[in-house]
């Protein structure tokens, strides 16, 4: 265990950043999310949830993923090159961690994207455990341990010191770089933090969610039922849900033509948009009603029949936050265990 | 409010409306959610406060589908949209029985977050019939209290008043808001030099993330198809590799409603990354009352809007301040 | 999660794709056409089990999952045969002997050829285009002819005219071992000698018995009414396979498009047993 | 390596209506009078025409400066076009001052079929304007700038 304090944080943060990229949570005009760290940047910590989550740093918005010229009727096909470089993600949540492992079911599944890959073996990410969890967090429900997330390195707050816990041998590497600013610590006082933050979260207005029906086997007991028909209307097709979503993993590719040359790039994409699944034969789902609940289907009951019953949800509770109409994952769940119970 | 409930419970009882469009309770005293009630029972999880900040004009396009008659509450600023939308054929004024609603202002979450309060499970001093003055928070972390003015949405202090444009009954006290002039931070910004514009805007549209949630909460974006949605116009829905796509969007955006919004400040409420989207709606509505009179989408609609229109003696476009 | 075999074959991250040449095009029908394309230094671009698909793409224009209809024993080429009928296809057709384009795949499962499919008779029932995953088929089993039943092809169309791969079909099915060959079409027309009347009423008007295996292609209200024939003949919803490659995007289960109940289509597909098909959502 | 004002050559944008401005354009060729070569000319039926998405995709894809050019007020083909044109315009131009693109990147310019003279003038007026502000850096996509 290594400790730093506080105000030597940015000595840190330079330090690592001198060597390689650092990912970092930034405050840019009034809101936090995850950055390369400058010497100008306004690291915050403190805030518990980025807005976007740290999927972007495996997953970016958009890339591109290969380049085509043509020249007379000859295709040249040039693949952008993969993340060769390694690099920091600091202050990783428990919850975000739990959303790359999400990921890594679906994108280090066969076949392998090896962009992904790439940059999810490039990353060394340096968890924080989250001293004031928030109302709307549910973490727990998912079995994240928010009091000691895992990451290659886990870091603490606890009065004026951060401690410092490596891992993995990518955290032990880093550890040493860092070490002229590292002091020894002993466990006491992380131990103490563990204890503050446990007894916070038994008080969480969310600390009681159950998922008890939500399971691979599901689907059609949930498919079918007339609750969807209620619970998706205030939805506004927005994309806000899935784009905060740590686990939300849908995207599109398209060209970009840029005059010397068409670029494919991919993006993020959002199944609650009215032209996700429009292709070329047509779109499987046309109302706003199976978009939603694909979306919560896919999250509580597909991607748990497909990954040994681990759920798409973290419970960041992210989307509770941000959704313009206050319709969330927690309303869709409690919606569903109020009509087991009236039974 | 009790009597707001009443009040709906016999317009269901009667037959006279079909289904009440308003809000229902959240998990939270902080998170309702537009919401229709079908019968009087189901008005038990009804709620209007101060968190009630959705504009429910737009939900009106779906409704006017509906069979019979919706009785929708509208705010004093919601009604402006309103308006708009009859004027472009959107929705069916008899489809609609307009409840006009006081308001004390709404609140934004965002705000009582930014002044220091974590944690939030309760705030109690939103309700409609209270005096709106301040707001008690519980949170995780003890007890707070601010003020409910710091609390408010930004659109709020700049409130074109609490009249309603367009009614059916009125119903429930407002309060005036009006604390500041809502071109203020245009001018400030106009006086900038450009390269401070681009940099103040290229910080604020970087955060983009492309959700549309400004479009699809906005009621002047009603199209059926957005040309943004158009996959023949080579113009992205999504985010793309670079910048640029997402000011044209803002831009392009700004223009369509230019003449048509409302200022109802919805897109800035709705925004995850909080980018001030009023500040290019505004700026079209200060050129326009500058260039060629003061004008207020949604105030009447007979009037004719200032872009199909034209004067003979026009200001040209190098006269510009 | 079962695992997925059907990029085995591929070099580059899945998404990227390769550069074929068209090497030869043939005009089927007046709106569809059967491309060859190779690798542009000869030979086949990546191998593939019959009902496999890949996507073609033309930089700028878009891409789309077609299904690969030459057969896997075909050493030299791979085949598309392409109906005219979008912004793609159309490009598609513009195009000339020479032309490149850009293939990736092989995506998605296969029918079970050497597998459940081995030692039994078959029955093929294909309408339109619908034939071009089954003609790979076809062909497989015909070039390994000892190891299946009889063959029986069922295949309707529009018109005489929009029958496709007619040619092969009068040279190579009609005179192969064990195998009948029916053809339909949908309204009389001069010159056509054969019958006349829709694919799944053809089908009941067969009376086969249904020691067979169905494999089924084509429009999906052909599909609808053939298994609801094959099902008042006495087969079983086991008996029949089908195939669904309409609807994809990315072809490696990960975009979210094609996710129906808790299978990708573009993955876990596009074959399906019929049985297979009850089970999902009902969404496709 | 940065070029000096000097060496740099603005790729210009003219939106011209058919009936005025692009008369006027081919008036100016005819009667051998010279503008800039930077300068490409997209035919439009009318001013009113030109949509806004038009002016930010020309810069999106390398422009340095966009000109719409239209028939003077009152002598519209169809009569009213350039009526409307003139309010979007100066909506939009000032809506793109106000983000942070250079004024002088943006003109509308009224020039008729008989103003070959003009034409010109304008064109080398506008070209200078944008040449002293040099490249435009700020509203583009910098994939197609290479």
């Amino acid at each position: 265990m290594k400790k730093i304090k506080r105000e030597n944080l940015k000595q840190l943060f330079d330090l690592i950043s001198s060597g390689q990229r650092l990912y970092i949570p930034i405050k840019k005009a009034g809101q936090t999310n995850y950055g390369i760290y400058a010497a100008d940047s306004r690291v915050d910590l403190d805030t518990l949830k980025t807005v976007k989550s740290s999927k972007e740093a495996f997953f970016p918005q958009s890339e591109t993923l290969y380049t085509v010229t043509k020249e007379n009727r000859k295709i040249k096909i040039t693949q952008q090159e993969l993340e060769g470089e390694d690099f920091v993600l600091f202050g990783v949540r428990g919850c975000d961690i739990k959303g790359a492992q999400v990921l890594d079911r679906v994108f280090l599944s066969s076949p392998v994207d090896s962009f992904y890959e790439a940059r999810r073996n490039h990353g060394i990410i340096v968890a924080l455990a989250c001293s004031e969890p928030e109302e709307s967090c549910f973490c727990t429900t998912f079995g994240v341990d928010p009091t000691e997330p895992e990451g290659d390195v886990t870091t603490w707050f606890k009065g004026e010191y951060l401690y410092w816990k490596a891992n993995t041998e990518k955290g032990e590497r880093l550890t040493a770089l860092c070490s002229e600013l590292l002091t020894d610590a002993d466990e006491a006082a992380v131990e103490e933090e563990k204890e503050s933050i446990k007894a916070i979260l038994s008080r969480l207005p969310y600390a009681d969610l159950s998922l008890e029906s939500w399971h691979g086997d599901a689907t059609n007991e949930k498919f079918g039922s007339e609750l969807w028909k209620e619970l998706y209307k205030p939805c506004l097709a927005c994309g806000t849900c899935t784009f905060v979503c740590p686990t939300c993993q849908c995207y599109d590719l398209k060209d970009y033509d840029t005059g010397s040359g068409v670029q494919r790039y991919r993006c993020w994409d959002s199944c609650m948009y009215s032209d996700f699944t429009m292709m070329a034969h047509g779109n499987n789902r046309t109302s706003q009603m199976q978009r939603f609940r694909q979306r919560f289907m896919h999250k509580l009951v597909y991607f748990p029949a497909n990954n040994d019953g681990m759920y798409s949800c973290v419970g960041c509770g992210r989307c509770v936050d941000k959704c313009p109409a206050s319709t969330n994952i927690v309303k869709v769940i409690k919606a569903f265990s109020k009509e087991v119970n009236s039974k | 409010m009790q009597e707001l409930i009443s009040r709906l419970k016999e317009l269901l009882e009667s037959g006279s409306v079909q289904r009440v469009l308003g809000w229902k309770k959240g998990d939270f005293t902080f998170n309702p959610e537009p919401a229709y009630f079908n019968s009087a029972e189901e008005l038990s999880e009804f709620v209007y406060d101060g968190f009630c900040g959705a504009n429910l004009s737009k939900y009106m396009i779906k409704a006017s589908n509906l069979e019979g008659v919706t009785a929708v509450l509208l705010k004093p600023c919601d009604t402006y949209s309103f308006n708009q939308l009859i004027k472009e054929h959107r929705v069916i004024r008899e489809k609609a029985y307009i409840i006009g609603i006081g308001c004390k202002g709404k609140l934004s979450l965002d705000a009582i977050k930014a002044q220091g309060v974590k944690g939030i499970t309760d705030i109690k001093g939103a309700e409609i019939d209270g005096d709106c003055n301040e707001l008690k928070v519980e949170t995780l972390y003890g007890e707070k209290t601010v003020s409910y003015k710091d609390s408010m949405l930004e659109r709020c202090h700049v409130c074109k008043g609490k009249e309603h444009m367009i009614y059916d009954e009125l119903m429930l006290e407002s309060a005036d808001t009006l604390d500041a002039d809502r071109f203020t931070d245009v001018e400030i910004i106009e006086n900038l030099t450009s390269e401070d514009k681009f940099t103040y805007f290229q910080r604020e549209l970087s955060k983009c993330i492309r959700c549309n949630a400004c479009r699809n909460v906005c009621p002047a974006c009603s199209c059926r198809k957005c040309v943004f949605d158009s996959t023949k116009f080579d113009s992205e829905q999504k985010a793309n590799v670079d910048p640029f796509h997402e000011s044209m969007f803002h831009i392009i955006r700004a223009f369509h409603v230019a003449g048509r919004c409302t200022d109802c400040g919805e897109c800035s409420r709705v925004c995850p990354q909080g980018i001030p989207l009023h500040l290019f709606n505004r700026k079209f509505i200060k050129d326009i009352n500058e260039y060629y009179g003061v004008f207020q989408a949604g105030e009447d609609i007979g009037q004719t809007s200032p872009l199909t229109d034209y004067t003979l003696d026009d200001m040209e476009a190098e006269e510009r301040r | 999660m079962s695992e997925c075999t059907c990029h085995q074959n591929y070099k580059l991250d899945t998404l990227v794709p390769m550069v074929g040449v068209i090497t030869d095009i043939r005009k089927e029908t007046p709106d569809v056409k059967t491309f060859r394309v190779e690798a542009p230094e000869g030979g086949k671009l990546f191998e593939h089990m019959p009902g496999q698909c890949a996507m073609l793409c033309v930089p700028g224009v878009g891409e789309a999952m077609f299904s690969i209809t030459s057969s896997p024993t075909n050493k030299l080429f791979q085949e598309f045969s392409i109906k005219k009928c979008g912004v793609l296809t159309d490009y598609l057709h513009d195009l000339q002997v020479g032309d490149e384009i850009m293939v990736r795949g092989p995506y998605g499962n296969n029918f079970p050829v050497d597998t459940e499919l081995k030692g039994k008779n078959l029955l093929f029932v294909a309408g339109g285009i619908g034939l071009a995953p089954l003609r790979s088929v076809i062909n497989y089993v015909l070039d390994n002819r000892d190891d299946y039943g009889t063959i029986d092809i069922l295949y309707g169309s529009r018109s005489a005219d929009d029958l496709v791969q007619l040619k092969e079909i009068q040279e190579v099915w009609m005179k192969a071992r064990d195998t009948n060959v029916y053809l339909t079409i949908d309204r009389p027309q001069d010159g056509w000698d054969g019958h006349v009347g829709f694919v799944p009423s053809y089908l009941k008007e067969l009376n086969m018995k249904t020691d067979k295996t169905v494999l089924v292609c084509g429009p999906p209200i052909m599909i609808k009414f053939v298994l609801g024939a094959l099902t008042e003949m006495g087969f079983t919803k086991t008996q029949a396979y089908t195939t669904l490659e309409l609807r994809m995007k990315c072809g490696v289960g990960k975009c979210g498009r094609c996710n129906i109940g808790s299978k990708y289509v573009c993955k876990d597909g596009p074959v399906f047993r019929c049985d297979e098909v009850d089970e999902l959502p009902d969404e496709y | 390596m940065s070029l000096t004002n000097e060496e740099f050559r603005p790729k210009i944008v003219a939106f011209c209506c058919n009936w005025c401005s692009y008369a006027g354009a081919d008036l100016a060729g005819s009667s051998r009078l010279s503008y800039p070569a930077d300068v490409k000319i997209i035919r439009v039926p009318c001013s009113c025409r030109v949509n806004p998405m038009f002016i930010l995709r020309a810069f999106e894809k390398g422009a340095d400066g966009v000109i719409i050019c239209g028939c003077h007020p009152g002598d519209c083909h169809y009569s009213t076009g350039n009526y409307y044109a003139r309010r979007r315009m100066t909506l939009l131009f000032s809506m793109l001052d106000y983000v942070g693109i250079e004024r002088g990147r943006t003109r509308v310019e009224w020039v008729s079929a008989a103003e070959g003279v003009k034409f010109s003038q304008t064109m080398n007026e506008f070209v200078e304007t944008v040449r002293s502000l040099g490249k435009n850096v700020r509203l583009g996509d910098l994939r197609c700038k290479n």
